[in-house]
């Protein structure tokens, strides 16, 4: 399937006349007054819960269930890092739900701010692998905290055409001095610590251990020279490997699906020492207005529909079993994924809950690495 | 009553002789009546100017402990600051980054100026308004068009490269501290523009003229009369562009590259990421100081540098 | 009606203070119902801001204001029976010359009929029917002037006040002014207040003048009054050309004093000599001396022609006496009896006055 | 080089680097328009294909619409407060002798030269310490905060300018303070205040950092931008919606500063024409 003409039909083919004169009469008139006068009077957010997620998933093709009980997509709004998000919620802003990763669930929770789910109240959790939530921070007499939404994996998305391996992919290319200052970097400690400390050679299991903090801060530094961009902005870093300005990055798997497609000869790597594997999820706030609505966005969040399109246009792994069905073997593996999550995840490293001081600590000493220091 | 008021004499009697009591008292006190509508504005600046810089102080003196914070004053944070080096690495780097687009921004600033204010006849309205057009435009979109031009296949290598000059993008040009100089220049060039304008445009123009009547050569008549007279609009606009760009993060964060970055992303992540609201606060305090002893020895080299040229 | 002089306007140890300035220090005055009041002096004299505390835009710092009975300190400017034509003449910019005359009717609710009224009415009675539509910057300065008129007239105001009306305008609109102006007070009967700097102005206009300096008031007094009897040299020298002389007592209780220039002069026992003998100023007005080409029979002083200027209608002679730097000034009208000959400088003759033309002024 | 007999003779350098400056200026602003119509998900040279689609998928993007409707919210408030406090502000610090009024105003224009991070952070500790929630209106609290200096900045030359017995004449004539404003301040005023609304206006609509901070689950459209930066199939259509509101941005300021001007010389001033 070729993405770049499915992206295109999703663009073109949606693009009916009656829009198309829509964005015309959008162009001609004035921006101010259109949003204000249509918009508001459509939806009624006052009835809406609203969805507290990273940027790029507050997009109407993840509420289709949704949108068919209801007419209208749930609020949203955004953030760039889960850091933020949390420091946003703690300081009284009440989103319904919000979208963290399964290693921030003890964190999260330790600031009595959400609820435990009643998943008997979601009609696709059957489909749910339950591997991806039975963890025992997570669950608690037989109720998740955090309901799976997607996971994946953070490696390196290289170009094949630049890059020679001397020895299969190793994370060591992105330690590698040939490549000075033509490497690039994701820049949250999230991803970066983690995947440094695999370099390390550290089990997850140590990683709040001292000795490993040490370690990982000594194997970031030495890697601090060789790196051209840190940046949070996958825009960037999928532009830089895109011109070759840098032949290698640590990023996500979704980058690679993009790049394909705009004919830049990229590879996601799959390490030999195993690449960073996260799930991620939706916690519901303890104190959520619109309790009913908001299981529908959790419903319609892990529904058929909503895998198939983080599988098919973000490169994500699904929770729902059923949304893997219109996928071939070979479409999963270039997205770096595969049918099983259990079999991936268990041939990565699966981030596991750490404290919050050592969280903090972690995004302080990355700064500082970041900085030259 | 004369003939002239016939018929209209009982409108005229309605008006009323007293006031109320409170209008009385703003009539005889014109201070209190100015206070009262200047009340409005004192409000808003004591609660988000005054108010907040007072807590942020104390802020700076309290501990984050998880998710709440220590409020037994401690130096702690300003020690860690004092001795981790990044601290007053990151802060000299971004004053000095500031500071020389802050200089770039006057040297390429008073020519134009100049022109506006002694060269343009007509028109010269017009000739403002695009000149500060762009200060209006998205500060986001600005820096990004920077990244486009400046970048690995931007318009200069790209320009470089089909001309036959390089062979391979040039990849100094962005992500360097020079990229974010350049950057704070053009974002800033119209601000720093008008007062210097302003400054040139109030020159008496007799005074000019008895210069060049006394002898001076036009060269001369610019370094004695034009330049010393425009010091005060050249050094608003020193301090209108250097004092808000140390702070900014924006800039250093999408051109800078690892080597660019400056204190306002080391503040902002306190608030972020790393999630330190004291540590934060205690930076900003530390900053603040940092851009008054700045901007005090500026002004007293300036007036060294006048009691000496006079 | 009120008797005449029934004050309208009672000033009562009035002061202004801006800091530590004081720009009215201490006034006292009354204005009679039905006159042409003028505060005349030098700008900077305190005059704009006595009118300014009339109209209210100044509160007192002491003293107090009644307006028609009623006290004033803490009335706002619009609850006072006043209307006031400012210097610029403030006409509102943005509305036309019938709106900017009808502005002040919002509050008396009258019916569009009324309203229209009253305007016409106002227009014929500063001449200027059909410029009702007129913008400010479409009228003359006369013209403004006038439509500022028209604007505080309508209201009826028991007092008038205007503030220097007349400085924007050349020489001629303003003595064509001056004589509206007056005619226009005659004719509605309401107090006028007039602030000048100009004494011709103030003398034409005025049933009365309040002579300003330093924030005080020095005298009050009708044109002529002043004129006549200016109390010390400042009022003297203000009003008119005037000769000043230095002069000493002679001896204590005599009706005459040595005068400097003129030797001794009678002055009707008008000054008490001081016990010091120290010197006392009297004046005469150059129009009240007499030149003649040879000695009079009694009181002639001989002086020598320094120079002769011609004023239009009248010449005036600068004649130096033995005795004095300063040459004296005799004003020659037409017509006088004495003159049979026409200056030259150089030649030598002599003035004389009749006693009642000496005036003897408080040192300053 | 200067002085009115030298000044009429055209300096050919100056010229050229007068419009060396322009090209400065303007270059990287039109950068922007130029890739709202390129028909690629990155931006790079040479540009290949153009398009208008980008325009047309703007359309369909709720989110973005929605962050354009909150900026404008935001800004509409924003001008329309700042504009009503900075008239009053402009007013007593023109005509009433206030003591310390030269303090004052500079306390004012204080947000003008201090960085705009630090007013951020000190009226988010101040409201996270008052348990406010972030939300749309803290991000006006701290808008208004940066707009004010803007207010007053372009409402105070005018009301030096504005003769004051224009005012004291309606008092004279019977209005009292409420009504004098309505019928003679504001008026006349008026083109100050339109000016001082567009240009506060345009300052909140283009804020960042301040709402970076202070935002709440409402974002406005920088601050969505920010967040669009790392989507690649989202940015052209932001490139698109940029370039519109650059468009309307330059029609503003240039109606702003245009308004602003007209009617300075005689209606504004109340002067006699000589």
């Amino acid at each position: 399937m070729d993405i770049l003409d499915q992206l295109g039909a999703m663009k073109d083919g949606k693009l009916s006349r009656r829009a198309f004169n829509r964005s015309l009469f959008a162009l001609g008139i004035s921006t101010a007054v259109v949003p204000l006068s249509t918009r508001r009077t459509l939806a009624a957010p006052e009835d809406n819960p609203t969805y507290f997620t990273w940027g790029g998933y507050d997009i109407p093709e993840l509420f289709v269930p949704y949108q068919e009980k209801y007419g209208e997509l749930p609020n949203f709004s955004t953030y760039g890092a889960t850091e933020d998000a949390l420091t946003k919620l703690r300081s009284g802003f009440v989103a319904e739900v919000s979208h963290p990763c399964m290693s921030d669930v003890p964190v999260w929770n330790s600031t009595g701010l959400f609820q435990q789910i009643d998943t008997s109240r979601l009609s696709n959790w059957g489909d749910v692998f339950p591997d991806l939530y039975s963890y025992d921070y997570n669950m608690a007499d037989g109720k998740p905290w955090m309901v799976p939404f997607s996971w994946g994996l953070t490696s390196m998305v290289y170009r094949e055409d630049l890059v020679e391996w001397e020895d299969g992919e190793s994370w060591s290319l992105q330690w590698d001095e040939r490549y000075a200052q033509r490497l690039g970097s994701l820049a949250s400690a999230g991803d970066v610590w983690w995947c440094a400390a695999i370099r390390a050679g550290i089990d997850y299991k140590d990683i709040g251990t001292p000795e490993s903090f040490a370690k990982v801060a000594e194997v970031l530094r030495q890697q601090r020279p060789l790196i051209r961009m840190y940046s949070d902005d996958t825009t960037t870093l999928d532009q830089a490997l895109t011109s070759g300005e840098i032949v290698s990055s640590l990023l996500w798997n979704s980058s690679t699906l993009y790049l394909r497609a705009a004919g830049v000869p990229v590879r996601f790597a799959k390490p030999k020492e195993g690449a960073l594997a996260y799930v991620c999820g939706l916690m519901l706030h303890k104190d959520a207005p619109k309790l009913d609505r908001a299981y529908d966005v959790l419903d319609s969040l892990i529904s058929q529909p909503s895998g198939e399109f983080l599988l098919n246009d973000y490169g994500y792994g699904a929770v729902n079993r059923k949304s893997f069905e219109k996928f071939t073997d070979a479409e999963l593996d270039e997205r770096g994924l595969g049918r099983d999550p259990v079999t991936i995840l268990a041939a990565n490293h699966l981030s596991s809950p750490q404290s919050m001081e050592w969280g903090a600590a972690t995004v302080a000493e990355l700064e500082m690495i970041k900085s030259g220091f | 009553m004369s003939g002239a008021n016939a018929g209209t004499g009982a409108v005229i009697s309605a008006r009323p002789a007293t006031a109320g009591r409170l209008s009385r008292l703003m009539f005889r006190h014109e201070v209190l009546r100015g206070y009262t509508m200047l009340a409005p504005a004192l409000v808003i600046m004591v609660l988000a100017i005054l108010l907040p810089f007072v807590l942020m102080i104390v802020m700076s003196f309290w501990d984050q402990v998880g998710f709440d914070f220590d409020t037994t004053p401690t130096l702690q944070n300003y020690r860690e600051i004092a001795e981790k080096p990044i601290y007053s690495a990151l802060l000299l780097r971004s004053l000095w980054v500031s500071g020389i687009a802050t200089l770039a921004t006057v040297l390429v600033c008073y020519p134009m100026a100049y022109f506006v204010a002694f060269h343009v006849h007509r028109h010269k309205m017009l000739w403002l308004i695009i000149i500060t057009l762009p200060f209006w435009t998205s500060y986001l979109m600005r820096i990004f068009s920077w990244k486009v031009i400046l970048g690995y296949e931007g318009v200069i290598n790209s320009g470089l490269m089909s001309i036959g000059l390089i062979d391979a993008p040039l990849d100094f040009l962005i992500y360097s501290p020079g990229a974010v100089t350049l950057t704070l220049a053009h974002t800033w060039a119209a601000f720093a523009l008008l007062p210097i304008y302003v400054s040139l445009e109030k020159i008496d123009r007799s005074v000019l003229e008895a210069a060049a009547d006394l002898g001076d050569s036009p060269l001369v008549r610019f370094f004695r009369i034009t330049l010393p007279l425009s010091m005060p609009g050249v050094i608003a606009a020193v301090f209108l562009m250097f004092i808000p760009t140390v702070g900014d993060y924006v800039t250093p964060t999408l051109v800078g590259g690892p080597d660019g970055a400056m204190i306002g992303n080391l503040l902002q992540v306190q608030f972020g990421g790393v999630n330190n609201w004291p540590m934060g606060a205690a930076i900003a305090v530390v900053m603040v100081l940092a851009i008054a002893v700045v901007g005090l020895c500026f002004l007293a080299l300036t007036a060294l540098f006048r009691r000496w040229a006079t | 009606m009120t008797e005449p002089s029934d004050p309208l306007i009672s000033i009562r140890d009035v002061s202004k203070r801006f800091g530590t300035f004081k720009a009215v220090d201490g006034v006292s005055l009354d204005i009679r119902r039905g006159e042409f009041f003028s505060l005349l002096g030098a700008s900077g004299s305190g005059k704009t801001t006595l009118l300014r505390m009339l109209a209210g835009f100044e509160a007192v710092s002491d003293g107090r204001i009644v307006i028609d009975g009623q006290a004033m300190e803490e009335v706002p400017p619009h609850f006072r029976p006043i209307n006031m034509v400012f210097q610029n003449y403030a006409i509102f910019p943005h509305l036309n010359v019938r709106d900017n005359i009808a502005y002040g009717l919002r509050k008396f609710r009258p019916t569009p009929a009324q309203r229209e009224a009253m305007v016409d009415e106002m227009l014929d009675l500063i001449k200027l029917p059909g410029y009702g539509n007129r913008r400010a910057h479409e009228l003359s300065g006369g013209q403004r002037q006038r439509v500022a008129l028209a604007r505080a007239l309508i209201l009826k105001p028991k007092v008038l006040l205007l503030d220097e009306p007349l400085g924007a305008l050349d020489k001629q609109l303003r003595e064509q002014m001056q004589l509206e102006l007056r005619l226009l007070q005659q004719k509605l009967g309401i107090t006028f207040v007039l602030v000048t700097h100009d004494q011709e102005e103030a003398l034409t206009l005025s049933d009365r003048i309040a002579v300003m300096s330093k924030g005080a008031v020095i005298q009050v007094d009708t044109p002529t009054g002043l004129y006549e009897r200016p109390k010390n040299r400042v009022i003297a020298g203000f009003i008119g050309n005037m000769n000043f002389f230095d002069a000493t007592p002679s001896s204590t209780g005599s009706p005459q004093v040595d005068v400097q220039g003129l030797g001794l002069v009678a002055v009707n026992g008008r000054v008490r000599a001081r016990s010091d003998g120290a010197t006392t100023l009297i004046a005469i007005r150059p129009e009240k001396l007499a030149l003649h080409s040879e000695a009079p029979v009694t009181g002639g002083v001989a002086g020598v022609v320094q120079a002769l200027q011609y004023l239009g209608g009248r010449h005036m002679v600068h004649v130096t006496l033995a005795g004095r730097d300063t040459p004296v000034a005799v004003a020659l009208q037409g017509g006088q009896a004495d003159v049979t000959l026409t200056p030259a400088p150089g030649q030598p003759v002599w003035i004389s006055w009749k006693d009642d033309a000496v005036l003897v002024l408080d040192a300053d | 080089m200067s002085g009115r007999s030298h000044s009429h003779r055209p300096n050919r350098g100056l010229q050229a680097y007068a419009a060396l400056f322009m090209v400065f200026l303007y270059g990287p602003i039109l950068i922007i328009p130029l890739f709202s119509f390129v028909d690629a998900l990155y931006v790079r040279f040479p540009i290949e294909a153009l398009t208008f689609r980008w325009y047309g998928e703007l359309w369909r993007r709720e989110p973005v619409i929605d962050a354009l409707g909150n900026s404008l919210y935001v800004a509409a408030i924003v001008s329309v407060v700042s504009t009503a406090i900075g008239v009053f502000a402009a007013k007593a610090i023109a005509r009433n002798r206030v003591p310390g009024t030269g303090a004052i105003v500079t306390f004012m224009m204080l947000p003008l030269v201090v960085p705009g991070i630090i007013f951020a952070v000190a009226i988010l500790i101040v409201l996270n310490r008052m348990g406010v929630a972030l939300s749309l209106y803290t991000v006006m609290a701290g808008h208004l905060v940066v707009c004010l200096p803007f207010a007053i900045w372009s409402l105070l030359p005018r009301f030096e300018g504005f003769d004051p017995s224009m005012e004291e004449a309606s008092g004279d004539l019977g209005e009292n303070g409420w009504w004098t404003f309505w019928r003679v301040t504001f008026p006349i005023m008026a083109p100050g205040i339109a000016a001082s609304l567009l240009m506060t206006f345009t300052v909140s609509f283009d804020e960042f950092i301040m709402a970076f901070f202070l935002s709440g689950t409402q974002q406005t459209l920088p601050i969505f931008v920010w967040g669009q930066l790392r989507f690649p199939s989202q940015f052209p259509s932001i490139l698109a919606l940029s370039t519109l509101i650059l468009a309307a941005s330059f029609a503003t300021v240039f109606l702003s500063l245009w308004i602003g001007r007209i009617g300075l010389p005689k209606a504004a001033t109340g002067e006699i024409p000589k």
